[in-house]
């Protein structure tokens, strides 16, 4: 059980930065998620803690050791692949002993390990397989298992549910949630997925290009997002974004007109509304009407696409038990709280 | 032993020292210990080699060990043996080698050594000129030999040809005869395959129809169109494009194969070594057998002789053996063993081959020995061995033996296929070997 | 200049024998060819070797052998290359078609693959015998001709001759590089090509040949490489003869090398097919891979 | 069979949907000659080989050709087996040239030696190429380390220069390293010549193995080398059966190098001697072509028995091109 702190780390391919300068501290026993579209460095990252590739630049420190320039079979890390990377020539048992054989750990307690990281897992049943003729679930609960059967430092997962179908991925979210509530171990966590994102963090880092764009729990991330791009990617359906200036304390786009006490005046700015931030008309909310061009039941929910003022294309979510029919007005209410400001061009957060 | 060390050196810093460690090293060294002579030679004559080396072990006590190598690969074989430094202390040399063997350093001199220069007083003149080079001499004689017109009588004798024609116009009249008459398809054989005996068997036509390739001052005169050399040039053409009476599948006849299809009596004259007389004429090696006789070389053209071209292969030792005194000391025994008088005084080596194989030798002692003078009578028939006496006498060295023959040799091989194959004219390419040579020459200093 | 990490270090030590050997029997060899190109290196003569800049180089140009030798290397390459790639298409069609016996053909294919070039070499040359030979004894008994005739003998017809000997041992490989390539074509584009209404010979020309593209890049580069360099059945087969109709460029190269031990005109010549070699691959790679 | 016959003979109407006999039946036949054309071509000149190899001299040489042996002798191949047991001495020697005596190359006895030559090196190249080209692949292919693409460029030019221009400084080089004559200098050459191809096979063959099994071996613990053992070498058997097979008939065919780097029969190699006997004295066809046969026997052994991993492990090499 370690903490994990990456100071400066930097990782270059010839002209080409993947990563830079990244500073960030894994509090032991933490679960934290690196979010982020591909290419954005998250899985470099996590390459470099576990030390598959070399650092070009800064340090990385276990409990305060450096690591920077050890090698991944001394770092003592576990890692779950997206492709669950099994030993396709061993069977389960020796997938999971795999680790331990390497460690020359004595025979009987390679064995009770096994035994022990498969109930956790239940798969006692399949030690005797090989992986071709597991299903992905049970494969990743393999190498679940081949990860937990050791003592590691840090548990490093790159973007385990991504091959699996829905359903399953669900019930797996649940069971690396169980496990890192059992292990109370460090997890850094790599995902594109928000949904696994919000549900797992502690913590979450939201990566683009090679940047931290924020770090933040996942609360946080969502209730204040730190730029457009942070914004725009957590959420579904997407925040809705509408630029437009402050003049007088509010935000203006031709004959829209939303309050924003606080900003300076005379700003371009992109005004953040997220669809599910829309209630029936009340006093203390603003009113914001539209003509609804599609409507999308999701079942829980219903989301509409509106055609709001000023030419904006507003994707809302129906409050509940609303009707709504395609073609016909609708009008709902804000509240001014809940709008994001962001800066059009440096794109953070205003307020 | 240094060097050897050092070797290993190089060796290990390349990390092929673990291949010697299991037994891939180079073996090289290891034959010099002891009382062995390291004799190399071609594939000719090895039972009869062999047969005279187990005498010789038995006779001094040293140890003889024997390679050979394919006659078309050996002088390449010897030459990067020599270069690689390999450990040989006698090898059969030709004479044609001799020059361009002797600049290299790759022969040792024999005449300060005079347990082996007695046997001059006993031999024939030009086999020891044939070995000679800048005035000293290089070793003593395997066999010496020339190249021999024979025809097959009875093929003659069917096509009512009382005599074996004189000159090679004569030769062309008859082979159309014959050829008329169905008895054969081509009657004149000639092997024209570019291999080493090439150089021989155009040498050959070109003495007989009285030409040279090179005069007294070393100057080509091949392409003159009035010597002989382009003369004959012109008669092979002809023979095989215009009166079709030799093969044209000649060009890729070895001589080994041209000696089968003679001795199978498909053809009525054809140039041959001389020895291989016992081959044609033995039942068992040959369909005609005792139907080949021999004939004085025809002449050809206005300067036409009866002269052929003769050649010879002797024992030559290498610096190495030679600054060495123990193995001097041994290859001069085996030189002396196989090239002069054995420990019991006789000359066992030429009579061996003599008997066994029909290779002429020349130590002149032995021709009165009437096992010998009985040999030639029982395979060259009566008066065969007043032929070859009388074409021995007519007999010349290459002219073209120089310090470039080597290179030389290949344009001229070339330049002769395409004559026969009617690819170049005569004078073309008796033009491009002159041109060749001076080259050469001029190279050369 | 960053640290050596692991990862370099393992590389290193990894990567380190192959490059030793290559160093010593390969680039080593290389330089030091170039080196005794510039030099007059005859073997007979060995304590003189003076430098002599390109002088070998031009003397190969005038050389008219050396042209002579180009003309038939050209003729040869092209000739073995061209017929080992229409026939390796052809077998490779044959045996991606399922048929019963198809493995035993399979089977049948590495026959000649596994045949040393030297046992190639002499059995054709023991077909094509004058006197003996199977090519003579199979056209006279199908009453073809006459009476048996000389084959490599004859100028006109060697180097086809060499070539077909080439052809045999060679197009095995090229046919099996090109079924493995058929067998990657997906099923879907010939379902697809079959439903357009396309026959046989349509589905070959616009599914099978353009997929084969790679494939048969791969066989017209390395063909022509080893064509170019064939060595073994020009001295087993004719020794560059009759006169000079199979003098190519490698039998050029052994003669003037191990005949002539002219070593420093020999360097010149092989350094000359190895960039004519070289170049040709690249403009193979470079126009043909595109276009083909 | 009501039913049957009726499927036969379907109304005219339907003849469109009916089965096309005929293309079926000209497939069949077209195969069947391109077959029999292909049996042929590919197995018609050995199987001459070995049938004039169980003829006498004789026989072999007979106008017309005896297409099959009319009395099968082993004879030539017992020449071969004896051909080192004869001692000669004055009494034993044969007379006459055994040009057209005998019938036996004077090579005879050089053959057993030289196939064990030729055994013994396409082994250790077999062997050690194996190790060679796999380490060094696995790093190209694996390892992200400084260099890379020119080692691999480097590696794979060196196979650019033709064969015929390497002998001359190769010869040079090995007799500079006092080699001339030795297995170890062909098996050094063959290295040489070898590896490359069999780097490159075994490069494409990795990079089709998962990039997450080798990440996983490395955070479960291997080194380099225990990634290569544990991880790519079990899981790359077809391309290392394939890389094998290419290495050993590539050594035990060459010629050119062992004609240059060998002398004599302690190092020279089948091919060599087997050139020998035509470029001999003597040559008897039926004796050449039982030592051609001899020649033919092992690799062809070899790629039958290793017939499907050659072609898998070919695949991956291949199709990237």
């Amino acid at each position: 059980m370690a903490t994990i702190v990456c100071e400066g780390l930097t990782k270059r391919y010839g002209a080409v930065t993947a990563l830079e300068a990244l500073d960030l501290t894994i509090a032991h026993g933490e679960f934290m998620v690196l979010l982020g579209p591909s290419g954005c460095g998250k899985t470099t990252t996590l390459n470099l803690i576990a030390g598959l590739e070399e650092a070009s630049a800064g340090r990385l420190l276990f409990d305060g050791r450096d690591v920077t320039w050890l090698p991944p079979h001394r770092r003592e890390v576990a890692m779950v692949f997206q492709s669950y990377a099994l030993y396709p020539n061993k069977t389960v048992f020796e997938n999971i002993a795999f680790p331990l054989r390497l460690r020359r750990t004595p025979r009987a307690g390679i064995e009770r390990a096994v035994r022990a990281a498969a109930e956790q897992l239940e798969i006692a049943h399949l030690l005797d397989r090989r992986p071709h003729q597991l299903s992905g679930g049970q494969r990743q609960r393999v190498a679940l298992g081949r990860a937990i059967v050791r003592n590691p430092a840090a548990f490093l997962m790159d973007e385990p549910l991504s091959n699996l179908d829905a359903a399953l991925r669900l019930s797996m979210r649940s069971l690396i949630k169980r496990l890192h509530h059992q292990l109370r171990a460090t997890f850094v966590y790599v995902t594109h997925d928000q949904a696994e994102a919000m549900t797992l963090a502690d913590r979450i880092a939201v990566m683009r290009g090679g940047l931290i764009q924020q770090l933040d729990t996942p609360e946080g991330i969502y209730e204040r997002p730190a730029n457009l791009f942070v914004a725009g990617f957590l959420g579904s359906p997407p925040i809705n974004l509408i630029e437009g200036r402050i003049e007088d304390g509010a935000f203006r786009r031709a004959e829209l007109r939303l309050p924003a006490p606080r900003a300076e005046p005379g700003r371009e700015v992109v005004l953040g509304l997220r669809p599910e931030d829309v209630e029936a008309p009340a006093p203390h909310l603003i009113p914001l009407a539209g003509r609804v061009e599609l409507v999308s039941p999701l079942g829980s929910d219903t989301y509409a696409e509106v055609s709001g003022p000023a030419g904006t294309s507003l994707t809302l979510r129906v409050p509940k038990g609303w009707r709504v029919r395609e073609g016909e007005g609708i009008e709902v209410g804000v509240d001014p709280a809940r709008l994001h400001l962001f800066d059009r061009a440096s794109e953070r957060r205003i307020a | 032993m240094r060097g050897m060390f050092a070797r290993r050196a190089v060796l290990a810093a390349t990390g092929a020292a673990a291949l010697g460690a299991a037994g891939l090293g180079a073996r090289a060294a290891r034959a010099q210990a002891g009382g062995t002579v390291n004799f190399i030679g071609w594939s000719a004559a090895v039972d009869q080699v062999r047969a005279q080396i187990s005498a010789f072990e038995r006779a001094t006590g040293i140890r003889v060990n024997y390679e050979n190598f394919p006659w078309a690969q050996f002088r390449t074989a010897l030459v990067t043996r020599l270069v690689g430094n390999a450990p040989i202390d006698v090898s059969w040399i030709s004479d044609a080698w001799l020059p361009e063997f002797a600049e290299a350093g790759w022969l040792a001199p024999i005449d300060d050594i005079p347990e082996l220069m007695k046997y001059n007083a006993e031999a024939a003149e030009y086999c020891t000129q044939s070995m000679r080079y800048r005035g000293r001499q290089y070793g003593l004689a395997y066999y010496g030999d020339h190249m021999s017109f024979m025809v097959n009588a009875e093929l003659l004798q069917r096509a009512g040809i009382a005599a074996p024609p004189a000159t090679w116009d004569e030769v062309v009249e008859a082979s159309l005869r014959i050829k008329r008459q169905g008895i054969a398809e081509y009657p004149l054989l000639l092997s024209l395959a570019a291999d080493t005996w090439l150089i021989e068997f155009v040498s050959a036509l070109v003495f007989s129809h009285g030409g040279r390739f090179v005069d007294e001052r070393g100057e080509a005169v091949m392409a003159d169109p009035a010597r002989g050399a382009v003369r004959a040039a012109r008669f092979l053409r002809e023979a095989i494009h215009t009166h079709r009476i030799v093969s044209p599948g000649a060009v890729e006849t070895a001589e080994i194969n041209g000696l089968r299809a003679f001795g199978s009596g498909a053809h009525a004259f054809a140039i041959v070594p001389t020895y291989r007389i016992r081959a044609l004429n033995d039942p068992s090696q040959s369909q005609a057998a005792g139907r080949i006789r021999l004939a004085l070389m025809p002449k050809g053209g206005p300067e036409g002789t009866n002269e052929t071209c003769g050649w010879i292969r002797f024992y030559g030792m290498t610096p190495g053996a030679k600054n060495d005194r123990a193995r001097r000391e041994r290859a001069v025994r085996f030189i002396e063993f196989f090239g002069g008088r054995d420990t019991a005084g006789n000359y066992s080596m030429q009579k061996l081959l003599l008997t066994d194989l029909g290779l002429p030798f020349c130590t002149l002692p032995l021709n009165e020995d009437p096992e010998v003078q009985g040999f030639w009578t029982r395979w060259a028939g009566e008066g065969g061995g007043a032929v070859i006496a009388a074409q021995s006498a007519r007999t010349r060295k290459k002219d073209v033996i120089s310090p470039w023959f080597g290179e030389w040799v290949e344009t001229a091989n070339q330049a002769w296929q395409s004559v026969c194959l009617g690819r170049a004219e005569p004078e073309a390419a008796m033009r491009a070997a002159a041109a060749k040579w001076t080259e050469l020459r001029r190279a050369f200093r | 200049m960053p640290r050596l990490g692991y990862d370099e270090r393992a590389a290193a030590l990894l990567v380190f024998p192959v490059v030793a050997v290559l160093l010593v029997v390969a680039a080593f060899p290389i330089l030091y060819s170039f080196w005794v190109s510039l030099h007059d290196v005859v073997l007979t003569r060995p304590l003189r070797r003076p430098f002599v800049g390109l002088d070998n180089y031009l003397r190969v140009f005038a050389d008219e052998r050396f042209w002579i030798a180009v003309a038939r290397t050209t003729v040869y390459t092209v000739v073995t290359v061209a017929a080992t790639t229409v026939l390796a298409v052809l077998v490779a069609l044959l045996l991606n078609e399922a048929f019963p016996g198809q493995r035993l053909l399979n089977a049948l294919l590495l026959l000649p693959w596994a045949t040393p070039s030297v046992v190639n070499g002499l059995m054709w040359k023991w077909i094509y015998d004058p006197s003996y030979g199977l090519l003579n004894g199979l056209l006279v008994q199908l009453g073809v001709l006459e009476r048996y005739r000389a084959w490599l003998g004859d100028p006109d017809l060697t180097l086809l001759l060499i070539a077909n000997a080439a052809v045999w041992k060679q197009m095995p490989l090229a046919a099996l590089l090109l079924i493995v390539t058929m067998k990657a074509i997906p099923e879907d584009l010939y379902r697809a090509a079959k439903v357009d209404g396309a026959g046989a010979f349509r589905r070959f020309l616009h599914v099978t040949l353009p997929a084969l593209r790679p494939g048969l890049m791969l066989v017209l580069v390395y063909e022509t490489m080893i064509s170019i360099r064939h060595f073994d059945l020009f001295l087993i087969m004719t020794q560059g003869g009759p006169g000079d109709a199979s003098f190519t460029l490698s039998w050029f190269i052994y003669v003037e090398t191990f005949r002539s031990l002219r070593f420093g005109t020999g360097a010149a010549l092989s350094y000359i097919l190895a960039m004519a070699t070289f170049l040709l691959s690249y403009l193979f790679i470079r126009f043909l891979g595109r276009r083909l | 069979m009501s039913g049957a016959e009726d499927r036969r003979a379907p109304p005219p109407g339907r003849a469109a949907a009916r089965r096309p006999v005929a293309p079926r039946l000209g497939r069949g036949l077209l195969l069947a000659a391109f077959s029999l054309l292909f049996v042929l071509y590919v197995a018609g000149p050995v199987a001459w080989l070995v049938s004039s190899s169980l003829q006498t001299e004789a026989q072999a040489t007979a106008v017309p050709p005896n297409w099959l042996p009319p009395e099968p002798t082993l004879a030539n191949f017992e020449a071969i087996f004896r051909a080192a047991e004869r001692v000669v001495t004055y009494e034993t020697r044969r007379q006459g040239d055994p040009a057209t005596g005998g019938f036996l190359p004077t090579g005879a006895q050089n053959l057993l030696p030289s196939l064990r030559n030729s055994l013994v090196v396409g082994l250790w190249v077999a062997a050690l190429n194996l190790l060679l080209s796999l380490t060094a692949a696995y790093a190209i292919a694996v390892i992200d380390f400084r260099g890379r693409r020119a080692t691999l460029y480097t590696v794979l030019a060196t196979r650019v220069i033709p064969d015929i221009a390497l002998v001359v400084p190769l010869f040079l080089v090995i007799r500079a390293l006092g080699l001339i004559n030795s297995l170890a200098a062909l098996v050094v050459t063959y290295l040489a010549v070898t590896v490359p191809f069999t780097i490159f096979i075994l490069i494409s063959y990795f990079e089709g193995i998962p990039r997450d099994l080798y990440r996983a071996a490395r955070v479960d613990g291997c080194g380099h080398w225990g990634a290569l053992r544990q991880v790519y070498l079990p899981l790359s058997l077809p391309a290392l059966v394939a890389a094998l097979t290419f290495a050993f008939l590539t050594s035990w065919n060459e010629f050119v190098f062992a004609l240059v780097l060998t002398q004599n029969v302690e190092a020279q190699t089948l091919p060599i001697v087997i050139s020998g006997f035509v470029m001999d004295f003597t040559t008897s066809f039926s004796f050449v072509n039982a030592a051609g046969v001899i020649a033919i026997v092992p690799p062809v052994l070899l790629a039958v028995l290793f017939q499907r991993y050659i072609v898998s492990g070919l695949t991956a090499g291949a199709v990237k091109g």
